[in-house]
């Protein structure tokens, strides 16, 4: 279930932007990624997903094992609350909503259509759905955005009970969790541009 | 340690595919371009004039049977060149040769001006001979389905930015439009039997046009051989150039 | 899968009234006809086949759209191509959804239409067998279309380009049949290619659609 | 030198006329795109090259 | 308001061929006619003017859809909302522009589509004439119900339903025109009756379009 | 040019969110507006944008005077840096986009395609906007969102700068800006339901 990561080069745009990424996450770790914007840890979390191929290095996983809540969070403004993780329940194989949406205390606006929420209790439900996954990584790309205090906290305490699970989980933020985790830096690993280009340009070079 | 150490490192591609490396296709290219133009410049001139100029008139269509040596290569160049961006999507598909890639892009305007040309030269030579512009013939119909194909083609390369993405989607646009295209004849035939003349390239000597009309008809089907490999090339090279100058801008700009 | 297919089914009577647009579509292309040509009923009877097939296939083009863009936009194709569903399976569903919200209301609204382009009497059921054979075409190859367009601005009309060539086929051998019907001549041929141009497509379709769409996505 | 194209002269011209313009102005524009190409990466290349 | 103009005019052309597209829909829906209705070039050219400008109405309608949509999913229509541009100009911008992508080029290229559908000879000349006049009106009526329907999901399908409605009186006299013309007869009448709706389209519906917005921005 | 708000109630679907608002904003004043998930923040920011009607109260300002920078940027994915902002700056009848670009030091940037940008140099860009529509206040909403530590830096320069020539600002915010600035916490006026219904469903009590 270990997530290993050996010498990876990720891309945007056909451009790599970062690489000689090494490092490993056990059951039971939490790893922060930070880095300035556009540093490349959006495309990082992307390329660990599976959404888009590595220009090189090996990820090491899994199947099924990762679950990855983006920017935006696939959330349908004409279903409610509970239609909205009933429904990812069903694609994931799950049966309770009832644990995510205690978790997230997300009962009062149960029945409301998710278009109606504001900025925060939408960011909730997209969290929501990470338990509801049902797998053991998870993927989070600011999750924290536009939360209160009370939300962040409510965050906090779920990963550390996913951590407690014997989950993992690997998050890209910009501000404090409060969470005890190691911190990776990507800045380090930003691609030396002169060296080697995107797969797709470099045998234009 | 490092990537190469692992993984062994790839032959280098020798014979036909070694043209798949931008630089060397530029070389070679480079190379064959200038004989490629004044073969073709001469292959046009020498069979459009002798088309034109020393060639009799037909006692039933007069003087319309020279539009012949231009629709008729126009014609064939037009299918010719879509089953070209056929093969260039399947290597691309399998062998990801970015060349390949691009040379269906730069094929799929030289195809339109083909079609163009077939369609406006049968069309006025319809006028005179079956009184309109426009038949919904099979053939005729087909061919502007095979236009339409194009520029959807044209259209989906210009709508995607990332190269890559765009290559691949055409692609697979290319081999799905392929068998769209076969289905299509087949449905238009079923729909209306047309007008139009048969194959007369056939060797089947009875179906033959006579030779007077027949041998300046194949110099001029070279010419457009010709110069459409010599536009593709040209085309492909302007390409593999636009594609390294935007590789090396993003490189600049990202060092800076 | 079937939550994908509840789903899309309950947002398509959520959002707007998916159920009723495309058949609304339908019958506006159908009422603009006369104004257009001219009121005369035989010329009317003459290109009602032609007409009412055309008029189908406009309106599930229409809604064809927003088959994947809604998707798309807020991150659910992302979510979803990380979940356990084989993305050709989600893509079948998407299509069955389309066909449910589009293609069948068309089927079986098509012989009302019939009468108001004055469409002769054997041609009704020769009508309805031919859009219920053909319409599924039309959404496993718009599935296709979307799939190719999902991720490019102003991708509506850039989808209608690339997927109406596409859709001839069925076209004509779906016209072909309900004008034969109409006119009381043999559809057997046209029937049988229009079914195999179906089943054909529902068999191959979905995996094309597929690896356009992992492409639009990486 | 002229043949004479009889009553046809308008069709045969106009083929002749609309397609070679055709072709002329595919080549054109095909020459054009490639030496703005050819420019353009030429003072890429250069800069690259002075950058190191 | 010439930056605005400047700026749709240029999403148009970068984001994937705006000037070409509504221009493609339009030739492919003359050339799914033909195999809808069948290959007789005789019923082909009578109903010819009808299916020409029932064309370009179905062109200027589908490119309607993202019109103002794609300025509201971004937010750039609050932020205009809060400009010193007034909404009505801005909208009567936004009218021109989708015009200038949309309807002139059907103009231009309705002779060239009325040589598929076998026009008579002297239609062309009261068609192209007809179009001029009437396409202005339509994106001006299309502008109104997009500004409608902005805010709603699936607003596309629903949009249709709204502006064809509206489209009526303007297909009715410019298609009359372009029959009438087509078949030789006189034109002065429709085509009096085209021009005022269209000038009196310009001068008052900006200002229902601006109300509309102003509420779905609310 | 000061902002003046008397007895506001505003509304969100229908529903009063907040009421008896008081408070006034003078040139050279910043206002943070702080309050948990869903309290209404957005909604009193969009009405006093006026881009909804208030249910009661009154806002007095003067004409033309507000620019407000929502969640979403309104930035065009196939325009680039420079040409966005060029747009706004036409609209907004300016000339001068370079002082926006150095704000935010998006030189860089200025000729990549917005759609191109990471999601912290897109918040970059919308922020931009502001300085280019040359109106004395601003309203924004949440507008660190995605930055990093630096970025947050620009942002509060750029606020510090607008309010010395004169300027205010209301920013709506759950994190620490780094502005001295006076803050306001909605919670208390948070409106109580059973008293009273929107404008709308009223007439059928
Ligand atoms: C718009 C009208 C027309 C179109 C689009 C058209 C298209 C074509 C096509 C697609 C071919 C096939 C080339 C090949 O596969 O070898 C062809 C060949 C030919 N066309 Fe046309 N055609 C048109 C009108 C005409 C007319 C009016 C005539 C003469 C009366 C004509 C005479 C021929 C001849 C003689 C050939 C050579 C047949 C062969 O070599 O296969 N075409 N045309
Ligand atoms: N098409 C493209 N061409 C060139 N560069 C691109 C393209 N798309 C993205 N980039 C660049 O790739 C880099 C990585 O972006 P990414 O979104 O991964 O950053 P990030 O670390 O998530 O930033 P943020 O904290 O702002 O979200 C950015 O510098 C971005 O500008
Ligand atoms: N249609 C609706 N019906 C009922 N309540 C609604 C509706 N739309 C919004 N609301 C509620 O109005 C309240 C105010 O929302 P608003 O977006 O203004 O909050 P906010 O302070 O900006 O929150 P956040 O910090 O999460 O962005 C929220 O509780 C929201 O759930
Ligand atoms: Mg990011
Ligand atoms: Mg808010």
């Amino acid at each position: 279930m270990t997530l290993t990561i050996r010498d990876l080069c990720v891309a945007r745009g056909g451009l790599p932007v970062l690489e000689g990424l090494n490092f490993s996450l056990a059951p039971g770790q939490a790893l922060i990624l930070r880095g300035p914007n556009g540093s490349g840890k959006t495309t990082l979390l992307r390329t660990l997903a599976g959404l888009q191929p590595p220009l090189s290095g090996e990820i090491i996983a899994g199947e099924d094992q990762i679950a990855y809540a983006a920017h935006s969070d696939g959330l349908k403004a004409m279903l409610t609350v509970a239609e909205n993780l009933t429904f990812w329940a069903d694609v994931f194989g799950q049966r309770d909503i009832e644990t995510a949406i205690d978790a997230f205390s997300l009962d009062p606006l149960r029945d409301r259509l998710a278009g109606t929420l504001s900025a925060g209790q939408k960011r909730r439900l997209g969290l929501a759905r990470m338990l509801i996954t049902g797998r053991p990584i998870w993927m989070l790309d600011e999750p924290t955005v536009s939360l209160d205090v009370d939300a962040v906290a409510l965050f906090a305490s779920a990963v550390r009970a996913h951590l407690g699970a014997g989950g993992a989980a690997l998050i890209a933020t910009h501000i404090d969790l409060g969470l005890e985790a190691e911190v990776l830096d990507v800045t380090p690993f930003r691609a030396a541009h002169d060296a080697r280009l995107g797969a797709s340009d470099e045998a234009f070079l | 340690m490092s990537m190469t150490e692992e993984t062994p490192i790839p032959k280098r591609p020798s014979g036909f595919w070694s043209y798949a490396n931008p630089v060397k296709f530029l070389g070679f290219s480079e190379r064959v371009l200038p004989a490629l133009c004044w073969l073709s410049g001469l292959c046009l001139v020498v069979g459009l004039i002798w088309g034109f100029f020393f060639t009799p008139d037909d006692f039933r269509q007069g003087s319309t049977v020279k539009i012949i040596y231009l629709h008729v290569p126009s014609a064939l160049m037009a299918i010719n060149a879509w089953f070209m961006m056929l093969v260039a999507s399947l290597i691309w598909i399998i062998r990801r040769h970015h060349v390949s890639a691009l040379a269906a892009k730069a094929a799929a305007p030289v195809g339109v001006v083909m079609t163009l040309i077939a369609l406006f030269t049968g069309a006025v030579w319809g006028q005179p001979m079956w009184g309109t512009w426009w038949a919904w013939d099979p053939r005729l119909t087909s061919f502007l389905i095979l236009f339409l194909f194009y520029l959807g083609y044209m259209a989906l390369w210009a709508a995607i930015d990332d190269p890559d993405t765009a290559a691949d989607l055409t692609s697979v646009l290319c081999l799905v439009g392929s068998v769209f295209a076969v289905l299509s004849r087949y449905a238009v035939n079923f729909w209306n039997q047309g007008l139009h003349q048969g194959a007369s390239l056939s060797l089947d000597k009875e179906e033959n046009v006579a030779d007077v009309f027949y041998f300046p008809l194949l110099v001029c089907i070279a010419g457009f051989v010709l110069i459409f490999l010599a536009l593709v090339l040209y085309r492909t090279g302007t390409e593999i150039r636009l594609r390294r100058t935007r590789a090396l801008q993003a490189r600049e700009e990202a060092r800076s | 899968m079937k939550a994908l297919l509840r789903r899309d089914l309950i947002l398509a009577i959520r959002a707007g009234g998916g159920f009723g647009l495309g058949l609304a579509f339908f019958l506006i292309v159908t009422v603009l006809v006369p104004f257009g040509v001219g009121p005369q009923s035989e010329l009317l009877s003459r290109i009602a086949p032609g007409i009412l097939w055309l008029g189908a296939l406009l309106a599930c083009l229409l809604s064809l759209d927003r088959l994947l863009a809604l998707d798309w936009e807020d991150g659910t194709l992302d979510l979803l191509a990380t979940s356990p569903l084989p993305l050709e399976a989600a893509l079948s569903i998407k299509a069955l959804a389309h066909w449910i919200t589009t293609g069948l209301p068309l089927v079986l609204a098509a012989p009302v239409f019939g009468v108001l382009l004055s469409l002769p009497q054997p041609g009704y059921f020769w009508l309805v067998i031919s859009l219920v054979l053909g319409t599924p075409a039309l959404s496993v190859i718009g599935t296709f279309g979307a799939a190719l367009t999902v991720g490019v601005k102003r991708g509506g009309l850039l989808m209608s380009l690339l997927v109406l060539p596409l859709y001839v086929p069925t076209l004509i051998f779906g016209a072909e049949v309900a004008r034969r019907g109409a006119e009381g001549m043999q559809t057997t041929t046209p029937l049988l290619m229009l079914a195999g141009i179906t089943l054909g497509v529902i068999a191959i379709m979905p995996f094309a659609s597929a690896v356009a769409l992992r492409v639009n996505l990486r | 030198m002229m043949p004479d194209l009889g009553k046809y002269a308008d069709a045969v011209l106009s083929a002749y006329g609309v397609s070679l313009l055709l072709l002329v102005l595919l080549v054109v524009w095909t020459l054009r795109q490639g030496r703005r190409a050819r420019r353009a990466l030429q003072e890429v290349e250069k800069r690259s090259k002075r950058d190191g």
